[in-house]
């Protein structure tokens, strides 16, 4: 364990962090200690560790360059097994005990990693390099992408699946805050004074923004108190709040339509891992009136010579480390800026104890408090100068610096080198405009500042402090608490007028703009300016990019990569456009960004799936009956979410064997199927009758009280859509059926052409396919079974006919019995309410025993139907396919409209030749063709074949112990009796063309 | 004219001088008062048009005309799925001779379009997709376009984390597999097309909005242009999810409604997946990139949108769908979501015809999929507009197809065509 | 329940459901029952469809069913243990203490006759799961996209609505709060589960 | 994601919520009396306008009402909900295709109520 040489003193620094409280952590195989309260990234920084990864093009060495979400750099491997995560900022990572993580992109070790040879051979590597070569010999790129392949990509994914549980929740309030910076804070509190429910939530582990970190906040008084005793009563009167909501650790990392926002909340990534039934993360999908954006700025980095070695950071982000932290980023820090605000940074890092080695500062004529303040405690400023170039191997040992000339396009005079062990720079400071942006704000270029502004939006929502570029504390606050104030107004309530916290106002000297520091080599022709830290893109390569034609900045960004990393390129992107401005003799506002696009920072996967995975994946649907299937062995299939016992194995059957027995008791004894599944809607009122007639391809009008008809649904194209029997039981009342698959989608289809087409319609549809559980039992005994369980109803084949429907008491429970038949045989579908499905079949089982009943599933189903042609819609069927494409004509009414109906006489629909459902027999009755084969007339000995069709259904019927096939077939009916072929790939099947019915044709077996 | 051609050898010469050398990919013309053709839209489809018709057609004289950057379009936002394992035979004859001149693309434009024949698997999840995957391969096969199926341990031994238990709420029961499919670098299409076209001679003008179609009669004479009115006896409009803003211009209404479709990648990682995995039932298609991220398709958003962006619930779906079939990718991190803006046709398939206005030529309708038929699509809109009739890998796409009802719906078994 | 024959979706699951309360015994949780579950089995349900702007239609069933139908959208009305749901412009629920169905249905459809409307029998296509507890917004929050918070939605409220990925009448009966979900029988065993499954962070415990 | 005005159930999530297509595409009286053209016409062209679009949505989740919407296909701002049977909204002058005309927001200070604006 190596003591924390880095750590500043407590009385200078005393930071944020609980030094009564250390924690020990592994850092790439070697034992660290930190404190409650660090990063990863500050307890490293407290530990002197800078090198930490690797970059992702070149494998240059990468240090810590930020203190947040921004960070570019600093990406690490967290944890190990299957909490493993890949690419976590160590600057957002808060230190627990035995947190252990390592280097990514590297190998051996992020010391000396191999993969370094890349930025040797940088030279030939340019920007979209790939694209030019690889290209010979043609077969060779599957190789050379196999080396880029291994080359790429950063962190390693997890092995084994996700231990953790993910939550979701929707949330709704009157203002959404986001970021509780001092902005964000008294916009939530005036909103909250107000009486409106609020949701504040900031992406850090504690709340305060710049108050914790910042120079302009650490030391600011608010209402003549130091600004975080301000901060801590803010919070204090926020959570006692009942309607407030405050969410620390809470990204909110995307602004959909109609102020529908996505708030990603990291429950216990700060623990070794989370408690029994404590979720790892949540999604929060809020939907808020009005929203207030106090997102902060983003400090951005100086594009300068080799700006990248371990040690240059961010200067915010290296007061942070030794203010919030009390970590010293160094024993000398070089201070570089463009701006007013790294001097407070370097005063603050003074003030704390750490030595600053100078002040290097663009601009000619540095001056102003800050500048004198720096000069008072004897801090060299170099002003008008710039840094040309860094030294050091895997971390930063000095600087040069030159001077600049008038125009900041070269530089000049003697070469200074500096001694230092870290570099703090300053390129001024981005509004975080992203979430505005998404929210389709539209952004206004401030060229003074040379940065982008939320300009004017129609949206539900308003910009408040440093991301609507107020700079001071005092400005931050009042634009905060106004835009709070507002917001609830808007929403409804009445903000009281209470003047906004007050804090003192101290304005910047302007800073100096230079997109790309010059050096004493033409850019591109030694060392390297960094835009995009990750993805290695430099200053050179967007002059590249610029010559070869990407000029508009979509181009840059995809020829070059430029913020396409992890970091969507926060630091980078507005140089990146800048430089290109620069090179096009363009304006960057003209130039502008590339789209900001969901989300902020990365979401887990497991996040936005959350519990709909695993058991709760989706619904598993099941019918009253479905424990005794369990309980029989049933093997199961699903259809939708729908569980339906395929078939009922005995011991040792096998799927055929099974099927075999299963349709065989069904023609010669009696079988039973749970058929509760299908679709069933009510359909009542004074002209159901005329509904249905517009609905169905056949008429309705004629159908008898307690009979029922077989009909076809078509879509308004003239294709198949679902067919049914449907009953009437009283004038204006029908009893629908659908297809499984078709309940919910045909009800919906009813209810949109009786809403939206035929209001004049009197009709009422209900859906009633849970109401009922419905056991069919079909066979030659079924007569018989229905006599001995006792049901009320003459039986007598002419008192209760073939297609009608009789009510009555089936072993003593209140049923609706059908008499149809979708096997062919005497059928009957026994309709009860659903409590009683099981009782029902109970009682029907014990009672057929002595007829041997037999439980069928649905592939018994599918043969016993395909044994006499019925088509299964969405089998036989596919979209395409007409009722007279079934040979169904006789269902297809001449005499009156329909939905559908027109269609049929279109000019290709009208065709004779069309693909017609027909029977096939293969020569060898053994042989079952697949499902799917498709047919030919003529073999050839090789592929292309001309395909007449395909087989749609195909079993062996053991009732006719051979195998029996339908297919649609082009011209089909016509082909009646001819031979035609099934090539497969490992053989051709010879089949015979035959009407599509198999088994009593003429329809007499259903009567029993 | 940028005669450079690329290669290692050109890339070493260049380091020479710090590639301070390299010339524009293509030139950024001011348009001509008028031209023989213009192709409206700048996206892969758009520039293919225009490099076969002066390759094959010998027609150069020629302008693209692209309201916003080449490849902007859904060209630049797409999941890059390449593969021609397609139902009917019209669809598969297209998408094949697409496939055909993927093969051998990066060589014939001198631009690494990264196709990755790496192979692309359909899941299936019950008996009914196991059938439609079976009659799919039988027919692709027939239609000599190589398709297998495998079975639940082959694919397991291709794609090892995939979950591929029994016991998950929809179990892949098999899959299909068309080895020559893949990816391929979507930008780098856009790019060597133009960069392509550009060199015979075509005008690549971005940042020029078709504003207006100018007829006089019963023919095109034009375009009104952001940048003024440029004349052409023969204009092919293959603006995608524009297309029926453009059709409008002409006083036509065309079988289209465009919708959001989304895409997304993850943070980049170490190769964890190797072939392209699809499954139409769970809704999720996905492939790594070679720069590390999954890339992964979402579903579209139910209702009309000319925004490029879409809805939360689709991603959820999209990644719940994600983390069933692969549980280690629930640690990864979603990068960056996006949408492009598809024209989807009531058959799923692409409409390459003339319309009743004499001049006036549409390739348009390949919603979800189109990526794929990229240079297949040029090569036969080429010949329909320089022949003033379709090809016959085209013929069965026209408009009329509405009219006779002979569509060519590739939806039935697919659900997702991408 | 007094037909021992008689099962209700969730009988595996909820001991409510049960008469000797042993099955399903719900997984503890961390809490101390934040969240309380229970099945009301069984409750009589009729799907009630008519003209609501036609005063001889409201007065018919105000005859019926002793109280005014809700004509406020998602809104209840009821008396003793008869409770109508606003569905729709022309629809209703009304559930009625177990087996009462029969007789309301009855009624109803006898002072109905001879008008354009519709009585259904539903009792068996859904069933209702009572929610209750210190935590019972949270969990629904989980899954349910409407804004429960007191200021919008209080007892008395309806919305059909999804949770999860199941659809719902959501019913919130009193100010505890308790809320009645209404779900369609075979999406409640995954409605339950999901439930539970959300509830564990609270604790959550078996009602009655 | 979307917040609808549900006609009878107030503003509800789009997820709530099945679209129908453009709106005011009558069924043909007599059909039979139409071309093919005709009938194509009906069935599959659509003006599938950028800028304001009518059309159908129902309230699956809620109480199953069909009813009509009037947004702006580039903004997605919703300008008018109205009831099936209703007129659209008299002020509002259908959408040429291809004419991005910007829709007045509802009232700027309307909760969750997006303007219109030109395209990406
Ligand atoms: C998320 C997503 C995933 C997809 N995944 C796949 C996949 O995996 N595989 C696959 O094969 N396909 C996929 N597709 C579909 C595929 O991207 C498209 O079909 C294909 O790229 C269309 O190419 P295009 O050139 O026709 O259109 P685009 O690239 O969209 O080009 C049309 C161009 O026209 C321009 N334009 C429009 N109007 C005008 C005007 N008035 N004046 C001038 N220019 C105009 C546009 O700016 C645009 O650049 C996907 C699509 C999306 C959105
Ligand atoms: N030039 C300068 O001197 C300068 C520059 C920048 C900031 N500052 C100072 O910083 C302070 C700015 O105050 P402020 O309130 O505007 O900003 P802030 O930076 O203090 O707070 C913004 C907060 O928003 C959070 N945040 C950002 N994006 C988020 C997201 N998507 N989801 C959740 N949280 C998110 C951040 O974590 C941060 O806590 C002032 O004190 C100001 O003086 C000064
Ligand atoms: C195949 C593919 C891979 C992509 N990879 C990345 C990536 O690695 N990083 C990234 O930021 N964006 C990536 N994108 C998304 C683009 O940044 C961008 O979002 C997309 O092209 C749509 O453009 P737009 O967001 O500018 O509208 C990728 C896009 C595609 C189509
Ligand atoms: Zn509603």
């Amino acid at each position: 364990m190596s003591e924390q040489s880095h750590r500043l003193d407590a009385a200078a620094a005393p930071g944020r962090i609980d030094r009564g409280h250390p924690l020990r952590f592994v850092f790439n195989g070697r034992g660290y200690e930190g404190f409650a309260g660090d990063t990863l990234a500050s307890a490293l920084i407290a530990n002197g560790v800078h090198l930490v990864g690797r970059s992702f093009k070149y494998h240059r060495p990468r240090g810590i360059v930020g203190s947040g979400s921004e960070e570019p750099n600093a990406l690490v491997q967290l944890r190990t097994g299957e909490r493993t995560e890949p690419n976590v900022r160590a600057t957002q990572a808060e230190l627990f005990d035995g947190l252990i993580a390592s280097s990514q992109n590297c190998w051996p070790s992020v010391g000396f990693d191999l993969g370094a040879i890349n930025d040797m051979a940088s030279r030939i590597l340019p920007a979209g390099f790939y694209y030019k070569t690889f290209m010979w010999p043609p077969s060779a790129w599957m190789f050379y992408e196999g080396l880029i392949r291994r080359a790429a990509g950063l962190g390693r994914a997890p092995d084994d699946p996700d231990p953790d549980r993910y939550e979701k929740r929707f949330a709704h309030c009157d203002v959404l805050v986001v970021g509780a910076g001092p902005a964000g804070l008294a916009a939530a509190l005036a909103a909250a004074r107000a009486g409106a429910r609020v949701v504040l939530c900031d992406e850090q582990a504690e709340m305060g923004g710049q108050l914790l970190a910042h120079p302009r906040g650490v030391g600011a008084v608010i209402d003549g108190r130091p600004a975080l005793d301000w901060a801590s009563a803010a919070l204090g009167e926020l959570a006692s709040n009942k309607d407030v909501t405050l969410l620390p650790r809470t990204t909110c990392f995307g602004y959909y339509d109609h102020n529908a926002l996505a708030l990603a909340e990291r429950v216990a990534d700060h623990v070794a891992k989370p408690r029994q039934f404590q979720p790892r993360q949540r999604l929060w999908k809020l939907r808020a009136r009005r929203v207030v954006l106090a997102t902060g700025a983003i400090e951005r980095p100086l594009v300068f010579r080799d700006n990248d070695r371990p040690g240059i950071m961010l200067a915010g982000s290296a007061a942070a480390y030794g203010m919030r932290y009390g970590a010293a980023v160094g024993r000398r820090v070089l201070v570089f800026t463009n701006n007013d605000s790294a001097y407070r940074a370097a005063l603050a890092l003074f003030d704390a104890g750490v030595g600053i080695a100078g002040i290097v500062d663009l601009r000619p004529a540095a001056s102003g408090k800050p500048v004198e303040d720096a000069r008072a405690r004897g801090i060299e400023v170099l002003a008008g100068w710039a840094l040309t170039a860094t030294d050091g191997p895997s971390k930063v040992r000095a600087a040069l610096a030159m001077q600049l000339d008038e125009a900041g396009a070269g530089v000049q005079g003697p070469i200074r080198r500096i001694e230092c062990d870290a570099i703090a720079m300053s390129g001024g400071w981005n509004p975080a405009v992203h979430l505005y942006s998404q929210a389709r704000g539209k952004l206004r270029y401030d060229g003074a500042q040379g940065i982008f502004l939320p300009g004017r939006t129609e949206q539900a929502l308003a910009v408040a402090g440093s991301c609507n570029g107020a700079w001071s504390l005092g400005a931050c606050l009042a634009e905060g608490a106004a835009a709070g104030a507002a917001a609830a107004e808007a929403a409804g309530f009445t903000a009281a007028s209470a003047p906004a916290p007050a804090a003192a106002e101290e304005n910047d000297s302007p800073a100096r703009l230079l997109w790309v520091v010059p050096s004493d080599r033409p850019l591109g022709e030694g060392g390297k300016h960094f835009v995009d830290f990750q993805n290695d893109v430099t200053a050179a390569d967007i002059g590249l990019a610029v010559r070869e034609g990407y000029k508009s900045v979509e181009h840059l960004k995809r020829y070059t990569t430029s913020g396409m990393g992890t970091d969507q390129g926060k630091l980078g992107n507005v140089h990146a456009l800048g430089i290109l401005a620069e090179v096009t003799a363009a304006e960057p506002g003209a130039v502008g960004t590339t789209t900001f696009r969901p989300p902020y920072t990365p979401v887990g996967f497991g996040t936005l799936a959350g519990r709909d995975v695993g058991a709760l994946a989706d619904p598993v649907r099941t019918t009253a009956m479905h424990g005794w299937h369990v309980a029989a062995g049933a093997v199961f299939e699903d259809v939708g979410q729908w569980k339906r016992p395929h078939y009922y194995p005995r011991p040792g059957e096998s799927l055929h064997d099974a099927v075999n027995r299963e349709v065989k008791a069904a023609r010669t004894g009696v079988g039973i199927l749970d058929a509760s599944t299908l679709g069933k809607i009510d359909i009542q009122g004074p002209d159901a009758a005329e509904f249905l007639n517009r609905i169905y391809t056949n008429a309705w009008t004629k159908l008898e009280i307690g009979r029922a008809r077989y009909g076809f649904m078509c879509r308004e194209d003239g294709m198949v859509f679902d067919d049914g029997v449907t009953t009437r039981l009283a004038a204006g009342h029908f009893h629908m059926t659908t297809t499984t698959g078709g309940a919910a989608r045909v009800l919906s289809w009813l209810e949109e052409w009786a809403q939206t087409e035929w209001p004049e319609l009197r009709v009422y549809m209900t859906s009633v396919t849970e109401q009922w559980a419905v056991a069919a039992i079909a066979g030659p005994h079924a007569r018989a079974l229905l006599a001995k369980v006792g049901t009320g109803i003459d039986l007598d084949a002419k008192a209760f006919p073939f297609m009608a429907m009789r009510e009555g008491n089936v072993a003593g429970i209140p049923a609706r019995v059908f008499r149809i038949s979708f096997t062919g045989e005497l059928s009957y579908e026994i309709n009860v309410p659903a409590r009683y499905g099981m009782a029902l079949w109970q009682a029907l089982m014990a009672a057929g025993a002595e007829f041997g009943i037999t439980p069928y599933g649905t592939e018994a189903m599918h043969v016993l139907r395909a044994e006499k042609g019925f088509v299964i819609v969405g089998q036989d069927t596919d979209g395409t396919v007409t009722p007279i494409d079934l040979g169904m004509d006789w269902i297809v009414s001449k005499a009156k409209d329909f939905i559908g109906k027109r269609s049929l006489s279109r000019a290709d629909t009208a065709r004779g030749d069309r693909k017609q459902l027909v029977g096939l027999l293969t020569d060898d009755p053994r042989v079952v063709l697949p499902e799917g084969g498709q047919i030919v007339a003529e073999l050839k000995p090789e592929p292309p074949m001309a395909m007449l069709g395909h087989v749609t259904s195909s079993y062996f019927s053991a009732n006719l112990d051979r195998s029996i096939a339908l297919a649609l077939v082009r011209n089909g009916r016509q082909r009646i009796g001819a031979a035609l072929h099934v090539p497969l790939a490992d053989r051709n099947i010879r089949v015979k063309v035959v009407e599509p019915k198999f088994i009593d044709p003429e329809g007499r077996r259903q009567d029993g | 004219m940028p005669a450079a051609r690329y290669s290692i050898f050109s890339l070493l010469r260049n380091a020479a001088t710090y590639h301070r050398e390299w010339q524009a990919a293509w030139r950024s013309p001011d348009p001509k008062p008028a031209y023989d053709v213009i192709i409206v839209g700048g996206g892969g489809h758009g520039l293919a048009t225009a490099y076969y018709l002066a390759k094959e057609h010998r027609i150069s004289n020629v302008a693209v005309l692209e309201k916003g950057w080449l490849g902007g379009g859904n060209t630049g936002r797409n999941t890059t799925i390449v593969r021609s394992n397609y139902l009917w035979d019209e669809s598969a004859h297209l998408y094949e001779h697409s496939l055909k001149l993927w093969e051998s693309l990066s060589q014939e434009l001198n631009f690494n379009v990264m196709f990755s024949p790496r192979g692309v698997l359909n899941l299936a999840h019950n008996l009914h997709d196991l059938r439609e995957l079976q009659r799919r391969v039988n027919a692709i096969r027939l239609n000599g376009i190589d398709s297998e199926i495998l079975t639940t341990a082959q694919v397991k031994a291709m794609v090892p984390i995939l979950n591929c238990s029994p016991n998950i709420r929809y179990p892949v029961l098999g899959a299909s597999l068309q080895r020559r499919g893949g990816v391929a670098r979507h930008d780098a299409v856009a790019w060597g097309f133009a960069r392509g076209a550009d060199a015979l001679g075509v005008d690549i003008i971005q940042n020029c909005e078709v504003t207006g179609i100018r007829r006089e009669g019963d023919r095109v004479v034009g375009v009104e242009t952001t940048r003024g009115f440029i004349g052409a006896a023969k204009i092919g409009c293959v603006a995608a999810g524009h297309s029926s803003v453009l059709a409008s211009m002409a006083g036509l209404r065309l079988p289209i409604e465009s919708h959001p479709l989304q895409a997304l990648v993850s943070e980049p990682i170490k190769p964890i997946l190797h072939t392209v995995v699809m499954s139409a039932a769970v809704h999720v298609y996905v492939s790594q990139s070679d720069k590390g991220e999954l890339v992964i398709g979402a579903g579209i958003d139910a209702f009309n949108s000319y925004a490029q962006r879409g809805s939360l619930p689709i991603i959820e779906e999209i990644m719940a769908s994600a983390c069933v079939l692969f549980p280690m990718f629930s640690r990864l991190k979603m990068l960056r979501s996006w949408a492009g803006i598809v024209d989807v046709c009531p058959d799923a398939s692409p409409i390459i015809s003339g319309t009743p206005v004499k001049g006036l030529y549409f390739n348009c309708g390949w919603g979800t999929g189109g990526f794929k038929a990229t240079p297949g699509s040029g090569w036969v809109f080429a010949h329909t507009l320089a022949q003033d009739r379709p090809h016959p890998l085209n013929a069965a796409f026209s408009l009329e197809r509405f009219t006779s009802g002979a569509l060519i719906d590739e939806h039935g078994a697919a659900a997702v065509a991408h | 329940m007094a037909d021992p024959s008689a099962l209700s979706p969730l009988a595996g699951r909820s001991p409510s459901s049960r008469a000797d309360g042993a099955a399903g015994a719900l997984p503890p949780g961390v809490g101390q029952g934040g969240v309380v579950m229970a099945e009301r089995a069984l409750v009589g349900k009729l799907v009630l469809r008519g003209d609501a702007d036609d005063a001889g239609f409201r007065d018919a069933v105000r005859g019926a069913l002793g109280f005014d139908l809700p004509l406020a959208a998602n809104t209840a009305s009821g008396a003793e243990s008869t409770t109508a749901l606003w569905l729709g412009p022309n629809e209703w629920l009304v559930a009625t203490a177990p087996g009462a169905e029969t007789a309301a249905a009855v009624s109803l459809k006898v002072a109905l006759s001879g008008r354009h409307a519709s009585v259904t029998d539903v009792s068996d296509s859904r069933t209702v799961i009572r929610l209750s507890g210190a935590n019972a917004r949270d969990v629904l929050a989980k899954g349910c996209p409407i804004d429960l918070h007191p200021r919008v939605f209080g007892p008395g409220r309806v919305a059909q609505s999804l949770v999860a990925r199941a659809g719902v009448i959501l019913h919130q009966v009193d100010e505890s709060p308790t809320f009645d979900l209404y779900v369609v029988a075979s999406f409640a065993g995954y409605l339950w589960d999901w439930l539970v499954d959300a509830a564990a962070e609270f604790g959550v415990a078996a009602g009655r | 994601m979307l917040l609808i005005d549900c006609p009878w159930c107030g503003p509800r999530d789009e997820n709530e919520f099945q679209y129908g297509g453009e709106a005011h595409i009558a069924r043909p009286k007599d059909p039979a009396l139409l071309s093919d053209a005709q009938w194509a016409d009906y069935l599959f062209m659509r003006g599938n306008p950028k800028g304001r679009h009518r059309e159908r949505w129902m309230h699956r989740s809620g109480c199953r009402r069909w009813f009509n919407v009037e947004r702006d296909t580039v903004s997605h701002a919703i300008t008018a909900v109205y009831r099936m049977g209703e007129a659209p909204p008299a002020t509002a002058k259908p959408a040429a295709t291809g004419d991005a005309t910007s829709a007045e927001p509802r009232s700027s200070g309307d909760p969750g109520q997006w303007p219109a604006g030109g395209a990406e």
